[in-house]
């Protein structure tokens, strides 16, 4: 019945599967938001934050979900400016993605702040030493390029396309996407930097500090690394996850796997260059301000495993995996390894943001833990449940696959 | 083509205003306006604006009665300051003080007059007026007078100190068979027991450490509360390097932390380390020669003479029982001695025979002597220096079930009194007690009439000094706010039912305002021609000779002065008794020291660890002070925190427990839960308890005493054991 | 942000960062602005309709825009990359005049039956429709055997008015089939005369801008008989029909609808691929 | 280690640790001069609001006969790179050259709290909770000091209440602007053992300029470079060594990752 | 086309309407004075008042340099003109002695700290600079409160955009650190806020 307004030649469930689908979700939706009004109207003490753990749950998974939303730009860098054309398969899907990462991460960021009503402030009266005026400009600038990259694909819609202004103002924006994506290249490669480099400037926290190169400490390079690094795994897994739930062939399985093998020699780089800086860190930058590394790994539960988990496991492995033909061709074998990758990211941001505030800073702190509240995880559940709903809808009115329909013969 | 038309034009319509609305200021004006609203939110208060002045009082919220100085803004305190005293010479206010003006808003404030009834459901209360409230009790109180068979009426004063006090001794000696009661522990208990030690006994006593060299303190919080801590500070201020204090204590409280030495005691046996002291200076002949041939029985050495008790009490065996190491005892013993001069102190709740025993050192060193600390001073004139009055009992000596109405005087913000001592007292069927204080009762508190009277700071409250001065002083509180409603005092209040109950025969002063009560005051003062006036406002001290009149001095008095007498001319040089003066007083006091001989502390395998209770916000849970103090109790841990167990970090690492760990005590009684904290300051083999867990694990309820420092006593000590709680 | 703001900070990075981000604003800006002013341009010059061709031309599969020359063997696997306007193909001479050399019967206007409803004397377009010219100039537009076969029963035509003109590769008429309905392409310039309808073989007749011999985009006999073939296998892959291919080979005559033949396929994407309607 | 002279005609504040009793007098005085509303019933001493806040710091084993001493921790002023100024994205908090006080702006803070984690002596402290006080108590306001608002940071200013009343009364007896006024803050004022002094080393207040410079001082975690302005003094070797992180025994040895 | 335009325009026009012109009235809202009092009779030759002889300011901020009614009561005892508001003063303040609730037109916000002392004495910046001809004005206007900061008119500027032709068009804190720019006040927040 809302055939019109499926692209031709795609199948898709029936309306009724998937207002089933929708409703689900918009109920987990409304869940999350009433978590998320409670935070705004009573005030951040639903949350279980406090003096110590100014940030919690919400820091450490924006800074996650912006690293796994960094495939936007690193999919429109291999593929507009790279010119490795293979993946106009994945473009698509990886815009929408990064839009629903970046636009759920500054939401979560509306309410975490205290007094959401003055956020102009930082645009007004910008301190340009501090990393997080930094970061609000470019996740603002670069929220603004992917809402104009997703244009494109919104007005490729089968029904839009029949009204001519849309059509004309399409295909020009086509045009000019290479241009957008270079900036978002220049963007995401700032804010990705200085999201690590929020933790790096901190010679206050011996833990997250790191010596740099100029004003930059050496964790914006890896941050950026990272993402990078990540850019490729996430919408690989996204894709087989969304091919899984949609029981289509999606993408040809090439284009996975070249994605997996750019992840793995990013995540090798990475890996190398993370060793490197956390033995510089070890015996250099943290003894000279007199905090023995040791200490930071004698609590109970943050032990060395951390470290070795974080470079090694979810690190060094991934990378090999993924570099080596055989594994990446085993299509189980791949998610895999793009999992772990994820995994070893996440690891690091809960590393740079969660255990930096446990540990102690003055000699006779206790090391303290911290628990997130039901109200700060419905939030993110909110921001969780929204993706979910962006994609459904793009999947189902948009073509963000083009190879989906040469892949599946047209029979139901 | 029309519905195409339309939807374009409302599609055009839009962009134009659009367009039209960023053109105009509305945009930009509401943002800016919204972040300035965000500052102006109307649940915000807003600064009220008038001149700054400063006006002197003093405050009554414990016996020290520290002079304020508290700054206002139009007739209304904002913040309190403590104000120069040259009598007590300290200018500082405890952290309750500093907030004292915050009660008269206190949240549980009352202002009409209360009549709880038991329901099946809880206590139900119905608001009546003040008068109505005074006739039911009057009624009752006349029930009684006809009646005496159904009970007793008794009032209890919480601080029996002052002139208010006199005035209730004074009513209550018209109504037939009355009681004055008053708590079991109150200030000056350590200074009356001197009484018995000395010659005079009519003679107060106060303490002048102000040449004081070495001050021996057995477990006393020298550093917060009142009695003798603002002596103390004072000296600690002005006099740091030369004023060497010797600090006994069973763990290492606040006051051990700043002391020059802190001598780690077992707790309990404060009396045999105060014996072995004496056996040393009395061997080695330290005792000051002057104060020595004073004391009586220094040379008898018949059994039960004082002899006799310091033989029993060599440094070794001392050393045994407290756990101090000897040559620690002969040293102190030494510098206790040689020192000069010296004074040894004990706390108010201190068992007798410990205070006993300090001033048996006191004697010995001289304290008492001619340039010792112990003055003799002159009590305050009084203005009905003989009428007759009832004489106040203790609330341990009133007959269980014997009370039919009790009137409680809470004016007083620290009410210590432990409400199951006092339930104990009343008849057991139909008994009425009324409560006349500025707040409800708090939890677990049942009180069947509420009277309010005026909050701290609120009316004209004479306000003596404290016990321990060197010379007894007086000042006024005056009140802080203009516009003090009408409201009362405990003692109006007795006054009109004993009156109304037809009890009252004549007494001139009976229908006197609070203002012309502290008149006489002021006149007997006035008469007496002695002592010296002290304006805060320009920090000088003229003689009372110079004041024209009476009235003069009121007014004075009345703008924050201060009446100190002067000191006495002789010390004391009557002669000592140390094993007191009566022969059953010296029995008592030897018996209690054989008792302790054969009394040891030893605690068994399965419970190793000693208890020692610590009142954790005491000063909160007990007395009203105000929210503001959630900073101290709340807000951060300074204080001992009630869900925590405080481990020296050896005993922790001992019983393989580390620190925010979840654990069960247990004890023989019980068991309860708590968090772990390691603190270097708990004595090693035991565990540091807040009085809250006390109660799952003691086989009696502690003895709850509130003095800032969160000074418990229980009868007898508890031992436990610690494991890690299954989470 | 702006130096009228009075805490505006005068120093190096402070100027170099808000320098760096109204850089970015103002590219971005310049590029919104720039693609809603060609918007417009394109807007007003009446583009939409070669515009909304090549839109469609590169949703089509890849199959579907495979080169006449690689049909002929001569460039294997090429695509077009000219929109099916072999007019102005840069590359079309080269490989014309190749293909002449070597196969030259494949140009020849023969008449009689070419298998499979190719009838010689008609010319031919990749949007399955075919032309043929008349005696008075005017020409005849019909839709080939291969789109019937595939329209299903009883299909209704919206033809367009007569007066209207029709340019080369924009949509001339819909088809309604069922619930789904597909957009034919007009395979030349022209300016309608009448509306024809099924019964009477042809649909629309029409005065072409240009002869139909100088069309050079449209296929003739032998090359229209291999394209057919190509359309066939093209099929086949989408929807695996058996038996078509088969009788392709010894020229037997192919199954008359191939709805029958899968009625489960998704026949309405078939079409729209088939009909260069995506 | 570069240490950047703290110009003398800047507010130093001078804390005797062996003098600290833990009374809280101080903890007290400040709230009520600063306008601190009391605690929020649900408030833990995680998530209060104590600008001074008094800390009872244990020896842990090599105590020399003095095993736990208290810590006053008010703002340390910090006067080099002052880590919450260096990192607040709207410029809410501000170092005043003349007076050196790091002034936190409540009315442009965005509640992002940044600037706590950047605080290596966790001297900034979250409104969690809407400031309230109990009804009527709100007229005991100071009006030298402007109430705030939930969902902002704050922190010591060094009393700026009583900087500017002074500055006032200077100016009305025509002192120079330029010269630093001399004013005591609220918990130097109500502290019983005189523990905390303040003043400027210009005009040596309480002999202040010396104390700074004796053999007994010290700072909290001097090796950041943060040179914070609060100096404490303490005769105990161990309590210098605890607070500028130098262990007893080094355990210099590195760890490998 | 042009109804395309029309109703564009129509928007357009619509919108600048209700920003420009009915927001601005919307936004304040208008507080009366309780009396009359006209500054121009005072200061004109025939009373020869200064501002200070009724506007004293004293070291401490805080206290407000609005007359309170002993100044008034000074002179007024009894009626002295003929003015209609004179009579009021008298009849209804001065004989109850009840003081006049006046709206203060520049009511400082309770986080700016701004000492007359240091501005009049010291820095010798006279009344006009910020106040404008309020001293030499006939009537007292309404004060007109914007509903959302709470902040009256006077402060936030009497032209809604914030334009400032004359020096105390606006008082807000761009003209204050102008004024400071001007003159090499320091501009740091503790000099002005509290």
């Amino acid at each position: 019945m809302d055939s019109k307004f499926i692209t031709r030649g795609l199948e898709r469930t029936s309306l009724r599967n998937f207002s089933v689908w929708v409703l689900f979700w918009v109920v987990v939706l409304g869940f999350g938001l009433y978590g998320a009004y409670l935070c705004l109207a009573e005030g951040l003490n639903q949350t279980n934050m406090d003096n110590r753990f100014v940030f919690g749950l919400w820091i450490f998974l924006d800074l996650a979900i912006i690293a796994f939303g960094a495939g936007a730009f690193f999919t429109g860098l291999l593929l507009y400016i790279l010119k490795r054309s293979e993946f106009t398969a994945v473009i698509n899907s990886a815009v929408v993605i990064g839009l629903i990462c970046y636009s759920g991460a500054v939401a979560v960021l509306a309410i975490d702040v205290g007094q959401p009503l003055r956020a102009w402030f930082t645009f007004w009266h910008p301190n340009a030493h501090s990393m997080l005026t930094e970061v609000t400009f470019c996740i603002s600038c670069y929220l603004v390029v992917l809402a104009v990259e997703y244009m494109p694909i919104l007005l490729k819609n089968r029904k839009l396309k029949e009204r001519p202004s849309l059509l004309v103002f399409q295909h020009n924006l086509h045009k000019v996407i290479p241009v957008l994506a270079a900036i978002g290249v220049f963007l995401s490669f700032f804010h990705q930097g200085s999201l690590g480099g929020l933790y790096g400037v901190l010679k206050g926290r011996p833990f997250a500090f790191r010596e740099g190169f100029g004003i930059w400490p050496s964790t914006f390079f890896l941050f950026v690394l990272s993402a990078a690094a990540i850019g490729p795994s996430f919408p690989l897994l996204t894709t087989s996850l969304v091919s899984k739930i949609s029981r289509k062939k999606l993408v040809k399985p090439e284009v996975l796997q070249s994605l997996g093998r750019i992840s793995g020699w990013l995540l090798l780089a990475y890996v190398l260059f993370k060793s490197v800086d956390t033995l510089v860190w070890i015996n250099r930058t943290s003894p000279s301000l007199l905090f023995s590394p040791y200490e930071y790994y004698n609590q109970e539960s943050f032990g060395t495993w951390i470290l070795f988990a974080e470079i090694v496991v979810f690190g060094l492995v991934p990378a090999l995996m993924l570099l080596t033909r055989k594994i990446r061709e085993h299509r189980g074998w791949l998610i895999t390894a793009g999992l772990l990758a994820c995994a070893g990211i996440a690891v690091n941001r809960f590393v740079m943001t969660i255990q930096t505030l446990a540990l102690p800073t003055l000699p006779f702190d206790p090391f303290l833990s911290y628990i997130p509240s039901w109200q700060e995880i419905a939030t993110f559940i909110a921001v969780i449940a929204y993706g979910v709903l962006l994609y459904s809808f793009s999947f189902r009115y948009l073509t963000l696959f083009p190879q989906e329909r040469d892949l599946n013969s047209l029979t139901r | 083509m029309s519905s195409a038309l339309s939807r374009r034009n409302i599609l055009k319509l839009a962009g134009g205003s659009a367009l039209g609305f960023l053109l105009s200021p509305m945009p930009w004006k509401m943002l800016d306006d919204i972040s300035i609203w965000t500052q102006n939110w109307s649940w915000i208060p807003k600064l009220r604006r008038g001149p700054v002045t400063h006006k002197y009082t003093s405050c009554t919220l414990c016996p020290n009665a520290c002079r304020v100085n508290a700054r206002m803004i139009s007739e209304t305190p904002v913040s309190l300051w403590g104000a120069p005293d040259p009598c007590v010479g300290h200018s500082y206010l405890c952290s309750v003080g500093l907030a004292g003006h915050h009660l008269a808003y206190h949240p549980s404030r009352v202002r009409n007059a209360h009549r709880f009834t038991a329901t099946e459901n809880g206590i139900s209360s119905e608001q009546l007026s003040v008068e109505d409230a005074i006739a039911h009790i009057a009624k009752i109180l006349h029930n009684i007078h006809v009646r005496p068979e159904e009970g007793e009426f008794a009032l209890f004063d919480c601080r029996p100190h002052g002139m208010v006090s006199d005035i209730q001794q004074i009513f209550l000696s018209h109504v037939l068979g009355a009681r004055y009661i008053v708590p079991d522990h109150h200030e000056g208990r350590f200074m009356r027991a001197l009484m018995e030690m000395t010659e005079d006994p009519g003679q107060s006593y106060g303490l002048d450490f102000s040449r004081t060299r070495t001050l021996l303190s057995f477990g006393v919080s020298l550093f917060e509360g009142w009695g003798i801590s603002p002596l103390v500070v004072e000296q600690f201020r002005s006099r740091r390097e030369e004023f060497n204090i010797i600090q006994i204590d069973h763990h290492q409280s606040s006051s051990s932390i700043v002391a020059d030495t802190h001598i780690a005691i077992k707790p309990g046996t404060e009396m045999a380390l105060a014996l072995g002291l004496a056996h040393v200076i009395v061997g080695e002949r330290l005792y000051d020669p002057a104060s020595a041939a004073r004391a009586v029985d220094l040379k008898r050495n018949k059994p039960f003479s004082f002899m006799d008790l310091t033989r029993r009490f060599p440094p070794g065996r001392v050393a045994s029982v407290t756990g101090i190491p000897e040559d620690v005892i002969v040293r102190t013993a030494r510098e206790f001695a040689s020192n000069r001069p010296a004074t040894a102190i004990a706390d108010d709740f201190a068992p007798a025979e410990l205070i006993h025993s300090v001033w048996i050192l006191n004697h010995l060193v001289g304290a008492t002597g001619k340039n010792g600390s112990v003055v003799q001073k002159r009590p305050l004139p009084q203005p009905w220096k003989g009428a007759h009055r009832t004489p106040p009992t203790r609330l341990r000596n009133v007959p269980d079930h014997s009370l039919r109405l009790l009137m409680i005087d809470a004016s007083a913000a620290d009410t210590t009194v432990s409400w199951p001592d006092l339930r104990r007292k009343m008849r057991a069927e139909n008994a009425t007690i009324v409560l006349c204080s500025p707040y409800r009762p708090k939890r677990g508190e049942s009180v069947d009439y509420l009277i309010p009277i005026h909050a701290p700071y609120e009316t004209v409250r004479a306000n003596p000094s404290g016990e321990y001065v060197a010379t007894s002083a007086f000042q006024i509180s005056t009140p802080l706010w203009s516009k003090s409603e009408e409201g009362c005092e405990t003692w109006q209040i007795l006054q009109r039912v004993v009156s109304a109950s037809g009890a009252m025969t004549k007494e001139e002063f009976a229908q006197l305002e609070p203002e012309e009560l502290l008149r006489l005051q002021c006149d007997a003062i006035f008469n007496s021609k002695r002592g010296t006036i002290h304006h805060p406002n320009n920090d000088e001290t003229i003689p009372l000779g110079s004041v024209l009149s009476s009235g003069d001095f009121y007014a004075t008095l009345m703008e924050g002065a201060a009446w100190s007498d002067d000191g006495v001319a002789t010390s004391t040089n009557g002669r000592l008794f140390l094993m007191g003066k009566s022969t059953s007083s010296a029995q008592r006091f030897a018996e209690s020291v054989l008792a302790f001989d054969n009394a040891g502390i030893d605690s068994n395998p399965s419970f190793p660890l000693l208890v020692v209770p610590v009142g954790e916000d005491v000063a909160a849970r007990f007395g009203h002070v105000s929210p503001i103090l959630s900073k101290i109790y709340q807000e951060s841990d300074l204080k001992p925190r009630s869900r925590f167990a405080y481990l020296h970090h050896e005993t922790a690492r001992r019983f393989k427990l580390a620190a925010e760990q979840r654990v069960i005590i247990h004890s023989p009684h019980g068991a309860t839960e708590a968090i772990v904290r390691c603190d270097s300051s708990v004595r090693p083999d035991t565990v540091q308890l807040s009085v809250s867990q006390l109660d799952a694990i003691s086989p009696t309820r502690p003895r709850i005493i509130n003095s800032y420092g969160g000074r418990v006593y229980t009868d007898q000590p508890i031992f436990v054991r610690i494991e890690r709680a299954r989470s | 942000m702006f130096p009228f703001v009075y805490d505006f900070r005068w120093e190096a990075t402070s100027l170099i960062f808000l320098g760096v981000f109204f850089a970015v604003i103002t590219t971005l800006m310049m590029m919104v602005a720039t693609v809603t002013v060609r918007s417009v341009k394109d807007l007003r010059t009446r583009k939409i309709g070669t515009l909304r061709w090549h839109e469609t031309f590169e949703d089509l599969p890849a199959g579907a825009r495979s080169c006449r020359f690689a049909m002929s063997g001569f460039a294997p696997g090429r695509s077009c990359d000219n929109f099916f306007e072999c007019g102005t193909c840069a590359v079309y001479p080269r490989f014309r005049s190749l293909e002449e050399r070597h196969r030259p019967e494949d140009h020849e206007s023969r008449s009689g039956h070419g298998g499979f409803g190719i009838d010689e004397k008609r010319y031919y377009h990749r949007g399955h429709t075919w032309l043929q010219e008349e005696e008075d100039g005017t020409c005849v537009i019909g839709l080939d055997d291969f789109a019937a076969r595939l329209l299903g029963p009883n299909p209704t035509y919206q033809l367009p008015p007569a007066g209207s003109t029709l340019k080369q590769h924009q949509p001339a008429f819909t088809i309604q089939t069922g619930e789904s309905s597909v957009r034919v392409v007009s395979p030349i310039d022209g300016e309608v005369l009448e509306a024809g309808d099924s019964t009477r073989g042809w649909l629309l007749r029409i005065r072409p801008s240009t002869q139909l011999p100088h069309a050079r985009h449209l296929f003739r006999a032998g090359e229209a008989r291999r394209w057919f073939q190509a359309e066939l296998e093209r099929l086949n892959r989408l929807v695996e029909i058996p038996g078509v291919g088969a009788t392709l080979a010894d020229g037997g005559t192919p199954v008359d609808s191939f709805r029958e033949t899968r009625p489960d396929a998704n026949w309405d994407g078939i079409l729209g691929v088939m009909m260069l309607d995506v | 280690m570069k240490s950047i002279e703290i110009s003398p005609s800047q507010y130093v504040m001078v804390i005797d640790a062996d003098r600290c009793t833990g009374c809280g007098a101080c903890m007290v005085a400040c709230a009520i001069e600063n306008n601190v509303a009391p605690a929020h019933p649900d408030a833990t001493d995680r998530t209060g609001v104590t600008w001074m806040k008094v800390v009872k710091v244990s020896s842990g084993n090599n105590g020399d006969g003095k095993p736990a001493c208290y810590l006053p921790l008010p703002c340390q002023q910090c006067a080099a790179e002052t880590p919450c100024v260096t990192v607040c994205p709207q410029n809410a908090v501000e170092v005043d050259q003349q007076t050196g006080i790091v002034f936190q702006m409540s009315q442009r803070c965005l509640g992002c709290r940044y600037c706590m984690a950047a605080c290596p002596y966790h001297a900034r402290y979250f409104n969690w909770w809407d400031p309230e006080w109990p009804e009527g108590m709100e007229q005991t306001l100071n009006p030298d000091v402007a109430p705030r608002m939930r969902g902002v940071v704050e922190k010591c200013n060094f009393c700026h209440g009583r900087y500017q009343a002074a500055r006032a009364s200077a100016a009305e007896h025509g002192q120079a602007s330029s010269d630093p006024v001399t004013y005591e803050p609220a918990c130097a004022q109500a502290c019983p053992t005189r523990a905390i002094k303040f003043g400027t080393p210009a005009n040596n207040e309480q002999g202040v300029g010396d104390l700074v410079h004796s053999s007994s001082a010290f700072r909290l975690l001097p090796r950041l470079g943060t040179e914070p302005r609060v100096y404490y003094l303490s005769k105990h070797k161990w309590i210098r060594q605890m607070a500028q992180m130098e262990k007893e025994t080094s355990t210099g040895e590195e760890v490998h990752g | 086309m042009n109804s395309g335009r029309l109703s564009f325009l129509a928007g357009l026009v619509g919108m600048l309407l209700i920003g420009w012109v009915f927001f601005p009235s919307l936004l304040y809202q208008k507080e009366p004075q309780p009396l009359q009092f006209s500054h121009a009779v005072h200061t004109g030759e025939a009373v020869g008042m200064t501002c200070d002889n009724c506007h004293t300011f004293t070291a401490d901020v805080r206290s407000m340099a609005i007359p309170r009614l002993s100044n008034c009561k000074e002179c007024h005892s009894e009626v002295l003109g003929e003015s209609e508001a004179e009579k009021r003063l008298v009849d209804e303040f001065v004989a109850h002695d009840r003081e006049i609730p006046w709206r203060t037109y520049s009511r400082q916000p309770d986080n700016v700290y701004f000492s007359h002392i240091q501005h009049v004495q010291i820095a010798e910046i006279e009344c006009e600079r910020c106040h404008g001809s309020h001293g030499k004005s006939e009537t007292l206007t309404d004060r007109q409160i914007n509903r959302i900061s709470g902040y009256s008119r006077n402060i936030e500027g009497q032209i809604i955009p914030g334009l400032r032709f004359k020096a105390w068009d606006r008082m807000k804190m761009d003209d204050c650190s102008d004024c400071h720019d001007e003159r090499g006040a320091s501009n740091s927040c503790l000099k002005c806020h509290k």
